[in-house]
């Protein structure tokens, strides 16, 4: 118990720390500019809550951002595992895919905003965009990191292909694509608020981009303070997870003292 | 798989008896060839990094038979084993099961790695990493979880069935692999130095339970070891592999008689003779 | 706030128009046209959603994504003149006939170029080698400031353009990392009361009157929609005339819009909705444009570029 | 071999016929914003070979170059720190996990008012994004360095250096590697992203603003540079990771190679 | 570590010879505890989950001994060689060198580990996988090279030298993890299982090298093996552990004439008699 109690302490530390770091910035070289002081920031996010449209806001948000991750990983990782596992798919595929990589959201935003308009569609469009890839090149690392004696005992007992890509390669390849899941968590709920910020998707990123927009700041950080939240929380959601697939892997494994 | 065979088999407590059956199943099959290694060779890398691990091997295995490898560390054994479950492609040569070239794992072998703590999951409970290999069987669920069980109690790890292989000791491991191969009832068994790490009480169990499962099963049983006694008490034939690259130096025939009995058997002279004779031909080259 | 809810594909019907903002004090005339029933009276059914800027909103009007949007007429210029195919629907703001006569062209003009109280710079051409801000480039702010410089005697491409967002800019001015600041309301009131100084106000000075914030559908949607677009005319001339003569209540309704203190809004320049589109002021437009180099010959505009009857 | 001649061509062939069939498929496009290829590469060729080449290109490396160096150091450097001392973890993890769900954006203002709009934003933003995917992989990396290593190590009393430098930075090499190709994936978006604002130079400023005066040709023409740039830059990567992780290569190749 | 011992050892080769010293090392030392385990006892996890693996354990290593720990599979020998290493904490009684407490791993000893493949870093070629533990000794280059040498060569690999371990047999990595140990010259040699891969030949060579390096550098060694010949060899005690949670069921002395030898030792009478009497130890609780 005591060695739960103390991490949480001193991530309380931490945060209090940035805290301070914050008032220090509002107050004293940037005062007077944009960066409102925090408490003034909590205010306003104290008022937000109580409004129906935050939530509304919230909720698509988080949908759009959950949906899409959803979507980048199953299809990320089955990607994934096909070019980590066949050489001719690697082949085929990794000029393309190379080709796309640096290829940013921002820029492929105006086509996707043309062909799907400014819908909750298009942000999902440009979460998997944004997120896939990630997932994919992590993937395909974790299927090479894979211990050949494991996948040679699966062929020697006469395993299918796709019975050793789901239960040796897949689970294999686990510890990458926890970190895949780790990074692109998020960076799939920024590109849901960006889309809705730049696309006008619906959700918070409409909300920050009117209070930009109106240069009302304090409600802007409140919305900046949310989405920080937001985060912490798809990270405590994915480790969470990541715990309970991998709790037979070295990093997880019960220390046993 | 014999179909006649019994169900289960019970763990083999220090002497294993033969069966009723008045023709034994590996007398029927006798002197057929099972696994067929001809001129093969084996070399990795190419070009200036090649190196030619197996140079012209020969040798067969027949029906319902244990042979044993036994040779040099580093000579080529594990290779050699790798080729015959198609996980290495030859590089010439050929082996063969009834008369078909392997060019892909077989269906009908099962392989028990020398590298056994990688070569199970750690991810899945000990039952779980034996019962992977037979989803693709299609058992019925009450044959699948009594082949497991009878195969945990055949390698003494019923208490240790849900735990994860990195809470084992080494010697369970190999076990726990063991178990698979066995559950797995495959036709060829090939077992590389499977006895390793297992102390003397669980060897000669383990030895007398790999005779047995050949009798109930008409298996065919290929097992590399470094252990000489070992390699005359399984073996119908000892294989002597020698020299690099790896090449045939004799095949001995063990005519111990059957049944074999870990007391009485490496009691008579027949066995110390075989031994010597072994040890001799291994020893000659170095 | 506006009504900002996705367009559900299904309930996308015959008589729905799906209007893309930008979400500004303009905008009001819009919503009231929805709140007071103009649309409905046409039979038709507005659904709004709020795009981040207007070339998003052209992209997505051209393809049908959205039935029409709001743009300034120098975005619309821009995509014109690159062969996109698009028709004007109805005016959304601009300047009345009688602006450039006012005393004090910020009370008619939502733009002014800012400069810090102490920078020396007492005309547009001393702009020339210095950092001038703008919300984007290639777009109203830097148009209408290069011609303030051109037609005091500078080269407009001697300036050192830079694209800042509004809060970065006053801010950036504050700190001397720009000259000068190109700005649109709410923020010009922002940079006054920092005490920076109006160098000039570049929209009415370069528009002069007319409409300059358009409603503007696809051609082929202009086609397909055609009944339906004129309806959305006669409804927000409508309200378009109605906003002029009720500014009170179109200035509540704005800041309830932007988010923004009435007072604010208020004390901002006074705005006005035209209730037509001109073709010699989308004409003049274009020949400045041209003439700055902003487009590489001037595109031929005739009545087809309004939705008519 | 013959499998190996396989793989190259069909390597090649994919995105020889993907590029004819755009060509084909585009060729008489009168769509404004998909138009023929043959006229992308006509603004291709106008603008980047070499007419801002020295303006615009080089620019927009050297700043991806640099903030991309210092995100990897310094993602390294923090995840070895907050991988082996438990309290800098419990400190930092949440304010990194806070920060990472912000969309950068709205911390633009702050950012401008700290360090300006100049070249040291640009670098610093990419250095910010792309920092994260390699500390999150190297946390992870080390991590899951086997215990038998670990051990040895101890028994064989290494010290503390020797154990960073021999042990835990090899063993984590792969996961971090993999970590830092996502990173160099981020740092190419975060460097078009931050030519959104300050003066308009760079591939990023060119291609967004071709994107925002619909002159789209241009657009395509910078979206096909920086596909190029980014495969090459993930060339020059993969063939420094080959060289560096010959032995993790070596020692995962499937045994049927 | 002893001042005038040689500086380097040659290969010994089925026979091995004593120094010429009038006294060995070996006897000065003898009746010095150097290690002392008492009433050590180790459970892995705690709560519900706890397993209580080894109880109350005693026994002690005089300086210069090889003592050898037999027992059954998974009762807890490596688990008491990590104690004794200071990789994992007891859970109470003692370890000791030399009287000082064991509580991290201690500097005058080395372990060769069971999972010898796991033990070597694969970016590693074997020379430098020797050399890694060798940095901080700050030995002179011509001395650092020539440990590494004569390790290479005892182990019978100068020719592997520069390949990595993932491209060696399973014998090799087990004798590169020896190598890296004898390399390091540590004055308490643990090894947990070091022999089980390598064939017969090997093995009794190996088995000569460790009594050699006992006699010439004065080294205490502790080997846990499953072979029960081997121990006896080996052994100037065999600890022998049994019943689950791990208890010392005997410690038997072995009188075996020095220099031993692997034919004429292996051919006396006291070793039979003493092989049937830790056999007869391991199979009573059996
Ligand atoms: N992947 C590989 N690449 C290159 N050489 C290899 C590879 N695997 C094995 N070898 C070499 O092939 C030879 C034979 O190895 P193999 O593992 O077959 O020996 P073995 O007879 O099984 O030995 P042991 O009894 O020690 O297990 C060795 O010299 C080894 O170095
Ligand atoms: N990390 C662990 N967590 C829980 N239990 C463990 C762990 N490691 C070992 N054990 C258990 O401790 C017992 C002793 O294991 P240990 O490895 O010490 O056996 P051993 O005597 O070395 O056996 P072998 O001869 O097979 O190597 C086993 O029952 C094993 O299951
Ligand atoms: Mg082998
Ligand atoms: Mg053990």
């Amino acid at each position: 118990m005591k060695t739960q109690i103390k991490p949480a302490a001193v991530g309380a530390l931490g945060i209090a720390g940035a805290l301070l770091l914050w008032q220090y910035l509002a107050t004293g070289p940037m005062n007077g500019s944009a960066l409102p002081a925090p408490g003034h920031a909590i205010a306003e996010l104290a008022a937000l809550l109580a409004t129906g449209t935050f939530w509304a806001d919230l909720a698509d948000t988080i949908l759009i951002a959950l949906g899409g991750l959803a979507i980048s990983a199953v299809a990320g990782i089955a990607a994934g595992l096909l070019i980590g596992s066949f050489a001719p798919v690697r082949y085929a595929t990794m000029a393309v895919l190379e080709f796309l990589k640096p290829i940013p959201p921002i820029v492929v935003l105006p086509l996707v905003v043309l062909v799907l308009g400014p819908t909750a569609q298009m942000s999902w469009v440009l979460v998997v965009i944004g997120c896939a890839l990630p997932i994919v090149m992590q993937t395909v690392a974790g299927v090479h990191d894979t211990d050949p004696v494991a996948r040679d005992t699966a062929r020697s007992y006469g395993m299918g292909h796709a019975e050793i890509l789901l239960r040796v390669t897949l689970p294999g390849a686990m510890p990458f694509i926890g970190t895949a899941m780790r990074v692109a968590a998020p960076a799939a709920l920024v590109v849901a608020v960006v889309a809705g910020l730049l696309g006008g998707g619906p959700g918070l990123g409409q909300s920050i981009y009117q209070a930009q927009a109106a240069g009302d700041f304090p409600v802007l950080y409140a919305l900046v303070l949310v989405l920080g939240l937001l985060g912490l929380v798809f990270q405590g959601a994915t480790r969470l997870a990541e715990r309970r697939l991998l709790h037979w892997h070295e990093s997880y494994r019960e220390v046993v003292l | 798989m014999t179909a006649t065979a019994p169900n289960s088999f019970r763990r083999a407590a220090g002497r294993h008896t033969v069966q009723e059956d008045p023709m034994t199943v590996r007398d029927a099959a006798a002197a057929l060839p099972r696994l067929e290694v001809t001129a093969l060779s084996k070399t990795y890398g190419s070009g200036g990094s090649a190196k030619c691990v197996i140079e012209d091997l020969t040798f067969t295995v027949n029906t319902g038979e244990v042979v044993c490898i036994v040779g040099p560390s580093g000579v080529g054994k594990t290779t050699l084993l790798k080729c015959l479950a198609g996980l290495q492609p030859v590089t010439s040569g050929a082996a063969a099961i009834d008369g078909r070239k392997i060019d892909g794992p077989p269906a009908e072998m099962a392989l028990v790695f020398q590298d056994y703590n990688r070569s199970l999951m750690p991810w899945l409970t000990v039952r779980k990493n034996i019962r992977l290999p037979l989803r693709h069987l299609r058992l019925q669920a009450a044959e699948l979880n009594q082949r497991i069980d009878t195969a945990l109690e055949a390698v003494g790890l019923t208490h240790a069935a849900n735990q994860y292989p990195w809470q084992l000791s080494g010697g369970m491991q190999q076990r726990v692999a063991i178990a698979r191969a066995l559950a797995y009832r495959p036709e060829i068994l090939i077992m590389d130095e499977p006895f390793a790490s297992v102390d003397a009480q669980t060897r000669f169990e383990l030895e007398d339970l790999c005779l047995k499962i050949r009798d109930d099963f008409g298996m065919t049983i290929l097992v590399v070891t470094h252990d000489i006694d070992e390699a005359v008490y399984l073996s119908d034939r000892v294989v002597v592999l020698g020299a690099k690259p790896a090449r045939v130096l004799d095949v001995v025939d063990i005519d111990l008689p059957a049944p074999r009995d870990q007391i009485s058997s490496r009691a008579l002279k027949e066995f110390a003779d075989q031994r010597t004779n072994v040890l001799s031909m291994i020893r000659k080259p170095a | 706030g506006s009504e900002s809810s996705p367009p559900a594909a299904d309930g996308a019907n015959e008589s729905t128009l799906k209007v893309g903002t930008i979400g500004i004090a303009a905008d009001a005339a819009l919503q009231s046209a929805i709140d007071k029933g103009y649309f409905a009276e046409e039979g038709i059914d507005v659904e709004v959603s709020v795009v981040a800027n207007p070339p998003a909103g052209i992209a997505a009007a051209q393809s049908g994504q959205l039935d029409l949007t709001y743009t300034p007429s120098i975005p619309m210029l821009n995509a014109k003149s690159q062969g996109v195919p698009l028709t004007v629907v109805a005016a959304a703001d601009g300047y009345p006939d009688d602006a450039l006569e006012q005393e004090d062209l910020s009370q008619v003009d939502d733009t002014g170029l800012y400069v810090a109280a102490d920078s020396g710079i007492d005309s547009p051409k001393d702009l020339e080698g210095k950092r001038v801000s703008v919300p984007a480039r290639k777009a109203q702010l830097e148009v209408t400031v290069s011609q303030l410089v051109k037609d005091d005697g500078g080269d407009p491409a001697k300036v050192n353009w830079m694209v800042l967002d509004p809060a970065s800019a006053l801010q950036s001015l504050k700190d001397d990392r720009i000259e000068a600041a190109s700005l649109v309301t709410p923020f010009t009131g922002q940079a006054a009361s920092a005490g920076n100084t109006l160098l000039a106000s570049p929209g009415v000075e370069f528009f002069e009157k007319g409409a300059i914030g358009l409603w503007v559908a696809g051609s082929a949607q202009a086609e397909s929609k055609h009944d339906q677009l004129l309806g959305f005319q006669r409804a927000i001339y409508k309200a378009n005339a109605y906003a002029n003569e009720n500014l009170d209540e179109s200035q509540k309704q704005a800041a309830e819009i932007t988010g923004l203190e009435l007072d604010a809004v208020k004390a901002g320049a006074t705005p006005f909705w035209p209730v037509e589109v001109r073709l010699e002021d989308v004409q003049r437009t274009a020949a400045r444009m041209t003439a700055l180099g902003f487009l590489a010959e001037e595109p031929k505009l005739d009545q087809s570029l309004f939705l008519s009857e | 071999m013959k499998r190996k001649a396989l793989n190259w061509s069909l390597g090649v062939a994919t995105p020889v016929l993907l590029v004819a069939a755009w060509w084909a498929a585009s060729a008489n496009s009168m769509n404004t914003f998909f138009p023929p290829l043959s006229a992308i590469m006509v603004r291709f060729r106008e603008l980047w070979l070499f007419d801002h080449f020295g303006s615009d290109i080089l620019l927009s490396l050297r700043n991806l170059l640099l903030g991309y160096a210092v995100a990897t150091v310094a993602g390294v450097v923090i995840g070895f720190v907050t991988a082996l001392v438990p309290v800098a973890r419990w400190a930092l993890d949440p304010v990194i996990h806070f920060l990472r769900g912000i969309p950068p954006v709205a911390l633009v203002p702050i950012f401008i008012s700290l360090i300006g709009f100049g070249i040291e934003m640009r670098v610093a933003s990419i250095a910010l994004a792309a920092l994260f995917p390699t500390l999150i992989a190297t946390v992870d990396g080390i991590r899951s360095v086997d215990t038998t290593l670990k051990d040895v190590s101890s028994v064989y009393r290494l010290s503390r250096g020797e154990k960073l430098a021999q042990v835990y930075l090899p063993a984590a090499g792969p996961q971090i590697a993999s970590g830092m190709q996502v990173s160099l994936q981020v740092a190419f978006i975060v460097m078009i992203a931050s030519e959104m604002l300050g003066s308009s130079e760079g591939i990023g400023a060119m291609t967004l603003l071709a994107q925002q005066s619909f002159m789209i040709p241009d657009m395509w023409a910078g979206i096909l540079l920086l596909g190029v740039i980014g495969f090459g830059a993930n060339l020059v990567f993969e063939l420094l990771k080959n060289r560096i992780l010959a032995w993790h290569a070596g020692s995962r190749r499937l045994a049927n190679s």
